[in-house]
């Protein structure tokens, strides 16, 4: 059994958001998530990569820009756009397989075909034999997948990943891109994945963008040309080596960027002074 | 430039938004207002129709213009308060060291906190008689009791205080050399703080729980006697006086307790 | 990805091996002196009060020995006059403390849900809290028609202020990401309050619970105390007026135990109806 | 580097490790032997639950040995009879930092120093504290608290701490595993510098293969529990070292010949996690 998706496409024109005067989380921010492709959002903590994410899931809305699925505007949050959260926002108080169903029953489509579909994701993900288990008793990783097809059950045109996996170790984090590509290759959904880790990022995905520090905007974009299905092994080639040093320039500048807005914060350093032309 | 757009924009959006934000909370504040005098009015008219002998609002305030000329009312709040003080000085000064032992120590904690967790069920309260038996002298056995009251509190948040602190804490203070006593100074001590003025806190508002009840049942003197006897004498408003008294003087006490906190604990945005 | 085999043989050797050191390293911790000292220190403490009272050491002149106690213990725990009183205590405490929480959380959860609401009866709340309940006492009596009633309400007063707090708290504090998760979903509002809003509340109310049953013996021994008639802090300042002191002791155990009782069952009921939290 | 150091040897000798809570036998550590040879920076790769950490604090001196000797200089430190307390001449930096919350920057650096009593005067002291936290780039942070600094810096303070006490080794039990990966690079850069400078051994602990090549001169990987050594990687890469160092050949090299065996490890410590959950 397969799952067929519907891919979606998403735009982002233009869009600012501010949450009070020196608050300013995005500037000027325009880019597109192309139909079965997986984009990678790569930026410094703190860059408004989370508030981008809200911004597309439909929980806030931006001061200025539009934001477009299949050409329609975003108005709310909806599950043809769903959100994998940075820390688990799985319910405690469900067990794993109520917290699979929730979608389909607040949907009103709890019928046998949900119920198998949520069979078949969680055995994909290898958590067969834990449907009765409350989140508490499964590891971080267990957590991350157990979230995966939470959203996946509900056939979402786009997913919006926010650095899920962050806070795993480096060697659990591998097996779970793993199981995320895995899952993927086999779908060919639109994913928008936000991470901080650059190889992280070429790993995944098809392309990625750079976001500077706050006021985020992006710097660069780049395309990703390794071949799928992916494996770990990529990681060692040449071709990944060319792209990572390349990126790691990239973010490199950004990072030092970050570090001396930190000294201004601090009340260190003098803000930069605005430019009056 | 481009970045001076973005500036303009992020202004504009600014000056809308503080618009909107400043007329909801010009809006929450009137209800608020307006909240209390409901309560008021409700008063008002519950006093008039179901609780006929609760003296109404208006009543109550000519009254309390009255009482509060009179020495009696003066008298009874300052007895009140050095109860509250000394027993609640005297409970800090046991329990504070015992709750941070407790917390630190596991064999001192294995003799103590047994004994302590058997007695803490019985509410202070119910030790009045045996205070009574054991203290003679009323003064005494009035101000064991919000004694008691704030120990409790004051041991039981030393203890989880510092079972609250990091082990990695200890274990660095260790490698940097540090025998017990240092141990102690330099990571029991201050680790424990926050927890130990949430406790001090706590405390405070026993001890004047707890000597109202006192005073209530064989003081003579202080504001629980004064609420009692007042009922006694029928002059009802003089109750609720005392009532809004009580209450006032345990709220300043425990906002000393929260600014002292606030002074030490400057490591600490919140508290 | 492959399963691994798990049957070692050096790993399987070693278990054995260490199984019968276990075994023994077990016993050790059993009947090691750690085990002894929690038991010890309630021994010790009687034997403390014991020798305090014989010896009638400064203080303790008037203090009832432990012995007396038990006496008095076996001789008037099956009459029915004490059971009358643990009966009243106990059915005041019931029902002021399943009113409170039956407004207390309702109101809580009112507050935390609708803003407008809150803002109408917050200030309110903000006025009375700081009264110990205990001050509300003549009042009560002034209040309602009868003696019942006032101590009924007594104790509902003493526990309805840490409900109210600590559901308002737990129902504002629950995780936005949690909410944000099932509105994507496409859960109604409704839904959310029931199924997001109202268990992501409870651990938080039964803290409050928790507090709130503390609360409760306090006021209703208070109350008793004071005004008399039936009921285990009647007994207790009863004997302490008629000069029985040993009973004074026995009724404060019967308290503690009576209290302790009923945080056990609020604890109780609380881990079973969470079994998605680890502890409570 | 200013001086060869000659302390910091550490010398370990077939130690096993078997925890029993409740019990239950958990065999951590196996008949593990290595060598840490003065003032170098070695780096243990392992997944999680592997013992690393166990090994760490048996060196430390927090866990007992249950078979086998640590050494430390040629004097024991360890065995199944004797544990030396731990000191200041092996410091630990933890996984989730261990700053004193309520000390200034400055106050936590000079904190070992004050203990032990091993100062002349306060001002010099403090003098030779700031100096370490410039090199780090924090002078400007002294007397900030902790909690107001990012997790990046809070670390960068930390092993400035554990530097004061000047330690024969120093022990790093996976710094930087919960920093994102832009902060971890400034990171590394600080390490690195702070190592050439002083010179002292290093332990460092971590999950992260491309971390561990980049950073040490010898690479140890960890078997999945009851931890062993696996295999052992010299890293023959020049200090000083950049961050460019990561696109040059012998870096693909050395991550080519190690990453295979750190990914069997690490599928097999996961599925093993997984197997425990279920029972």
């Amino acid at each position: 059994m397969a799952i067929e998706y519907i891919a979606g496409e998403m735009e982002v024109r233009g869009v600012y958001k501010s949450f009070g005067h020196g608050k300013e989380a995005l500037e000027d921010v325009s880019f597109r998530l192309e139909r079965g492709k997986c984009t990678v959002l790569c930026g410094p903590s703190g860059c408004g990569k989370t508030t981008l994410i809200n911004l597309l899931a439909g929980y806030i809305v931006p001061d200025r820009g539009e934001i477009l699925l299949d050409g329609e505007p975003v108005t709310g949050p909806s599950w043809d756009r769903l959100v994998v959260f940075q820390e688990s926002a799985l319910f405690p108080w469900m067990n794993l397989w109520d917290n699979t169903m929730f979608g389909p029953i607040v949907q009103g489509r709890d019928g046998k075909e949900a119920e198998e579909m949520a069979r078949y994701l969680i055995d994909k993900v290898g958590l067969t034999g834990f449907e009765k288990k409350f989140p508490y008793q499964l590891s971080g990783g267990m957590q991350r997948r157990a979230e995966l097809i939470r959203a996946l059950i509900n056939k979402p045109k786009v997913m919006l990943m926010d650095e899920p996996f962050r806070g795993l170790d480096a060697m659990t984090r591998e097996l779970m891109q793993e199981y995320f590509i895995k899952l993927y290759e086999e779908t060919r959904m639109t994913v928008l994945f936000i991470t901080a880790e650059l190889e992280e990022a070429i790993y995944l995905g098809d392309i990625a963008y750079f976001m500077t520090v706050r006021p985020g905007t992006i710097k660069k974009r780049m395309e990703i040309n390794l071949p799928r299905p992916r494996t770990y092994r990529v990681m060692v080639t040449t071709e990944y080596q060319e792209l990572e040093s390349i990126a790691i320039k990239v973010v490199d500048e950004e990072a030092v960027k970050a570090f001396h807005l930190l000294r201004v914060k601090a009340g260190l350093e003098p803000a930069p002074k605005k430019k009056v032309e | 430039m481009e970045n001076r757009a973005a500036e303009i924009i992020f202004e504009e959006v600014e000056v809308k938004k503080r618009k909107a934000a400043r007329k909801e909370g010009a809006k929450t504040l009137i209800i608020k207002t307006l909240s209390i005098f409901a309560g008021a009015i409700c008063w008002y008219i519950l006093s008039h129709t179901i609780m006929t002998k609760v003296p109404d609002p208006i009543v109550t305030i000519t009254g309390t213009i009255e009482t509060i000329q009179t020495p009696w009312f003066y008298k009874s709040i300052v007895y009140s308060i050095f109860r509250v003080f000394t027993g609640f000085c005297i409970g800090t000064l046991i329990g504070l060291p015992m709750g941070l032992l407790m917390g630190w120590l596991r064999v001192f904690r294995d003799f103590t906190f047994p004994v302590f967790e058997t007695l803490r069920p019985i509410p202070p309260v119910a030790w009045v008689p045996l205070s009574i038996l054991i203290f003679v002298k009323l003064e005494l056995s009035i101000i064991f009791l919000p004694f008691l009251g704030s120990f409790y509190a004051i041991a039981l948040n030393g203890k989880l205080g510092v079972e609250q602190i990091d082990p990695s804490l200890f274990r660095a203070a260790k490698c940097l050399g540090a025998n017990r006593w240092q141990v102690f100074r330099y990571v029991v001590l201050p680790g424990a703080l926050t927890a130990v003025f949430m406790g001090l806190a706590i405390g405070m508002g026993m001890a004047w729980i707890t000597v109202v009840a006192a005073e209530m049942i064989s003081g003579e003197y202080g504001i629980g006697y004064m609420t009692w006897q007042s009922y006694n004498l029928i002059r009802y408003h003089d109750c609720l006086l005392a009532m809004f008294t009580i209450g006032l003087l345990g709220y300043g006490s425990s906002s000393i307790i929260r600014m002292l906190g606030n002074k030490f604990l400057a490591w600490k945005k919140v508290y | 990805m492959k399963k691994i085999n798990t049957g070692n043989k050096k790993e399987h050797a070693y278990e054995t091996r260490e199984d019968v050191g276990a075994i023994t390293r077990y016993i050790r911790r059993k009947i090691s002196w750690g085990t002894f000292r929690q038991p010890l220190s309630i021994l010790l403490m009687l034997i403390v009060w014991h020798l305090l009272t014989t010896y009638e050491a400064p203080l303790f002149k008037q203090v009832p020995k432990p012995l007396e106690v038990l006496n008095t213990a076996i001789s008037s725990v099956p009459t029915e006059a004490y059971w009358m009183h643990v009966l009243y205590s106990n059915k005041r405490v019931l029902s002021g403390f399943v009113i409170a929480i039956a407004t207390g959380v309702s109101l809580g959860l009112l507050m935390g849900y609708r803003t407008l609401f809150q803002n109408w009866t917050f200030p309110c709340f903000e006025v009375l809290r700081p009264i110990p309940p205990i001050a509300w006492l003549p009042i009560s009596v002034i209040m309602f028609p009868t003696p019942e009633m006032s101590v009924t309400y007594l104790v509902f007063i003493g526990a309805f202020f840490p409900i109210v707090l600590n559901t308002l708290l737990g129902a504002v504090t629950v995780g936005e990401n949690y909410k944000r998760a099932a509105m994507s979903l496409g859960a109604t509002p409704k839904y959310i309050f029931r199924r997001i809003i109202l268990p992501g509340a409870t651990p938080s109310i039964f803290v409050g619970m928790m507090v709130g049953a503390g609360m409760t013996w306090e006021m209703v021994v208070a109350a008793e105390m004071i005004a008399g008639g039936l009921g285990l802090g009647y007994m207790t300042w009863d004997a302490y007026v008629v000069i029985a002191y040993p009973k004074i002791i026995l009724g404060m155990i019967s308290i503690g135990i009576c209290g302790a009782i009923l945080s056990g069952v609020v604890r109780l009921i609380g881990n079973k109806i969470m079994p998605w939290r680890q502890l409570f | 580097m200013i001086e060869k150091i000659k302390e910091g040897h550490i010398v370990v000798k077939n130690v096993t490790k078997v925890y029993d809570p409740y019990g239950v036998n958990v065999h951590a550590v196996d008949n593990c032997s290595f060598e840490i040879v003065p003032g170098e920076f070695m780096a243990m790769v392992g997944p999680s639950g592997c013992g690393k950490t166990t090994m760490l604090n048996m060196i430390a001196g927090f866990d007992t040995v249950t078979e086998g000797e640590i050494y430390l200089d040629g004097e024991l430190i360890a065995s199944a009879k004797r544990k030396l307390m731990p000191g200041p001449d092996r410091m630990v930096v933890f996984q989730l930092g261990a700053l004193f919350p309520w000390l200034t920057v400055i106050d936590n650096v000079c904190l070992g120093p004050k203990i032990q009593g091993k100062f002349s005067n306060e001002k010099e002291l403090k003098e030779k504290g700031r100096e370490l936290l410039s090199v780090a780039g924090l002078e400007e942070f002294e007397n900030t608290f902790p909690m107001n600094l990012s997790s990046g810096m809070q670390r960068r303070v930390e092993i400035v701490r554990a530097l004061m006490t000047e330690p024969k080794i120093l022990l790093l039990d996976e710094p930087f595993r919960a920093l994102d990966a832009m902060t971890k690079s400034v990171m590394h850069r600080y390490l690195l510098e702070l190592y050439d400078l002083t010179g002292r051994s290093i332990m460092f602990i971590t999950h992260d293969l491309r971390e561990a090549i980049f950073l040490a001169s010898r690479v140890f990987i960890m078997t999945t529990r009851p931890g062993t050594l696996k295999t052992m990687l010299k890293i023959d890469i020049p200090r000083p070292r950049s961050i460019d160092m990561i696109s040059s050949k012998e870096f693909l090299m050395y991550k080519q010949e190690l990453i295979d065996v750190v990914h069997e490890e690490a599928v097999k410590a996961f599925e093993r996690g997984e197997r425990e959950l279920a029972i």
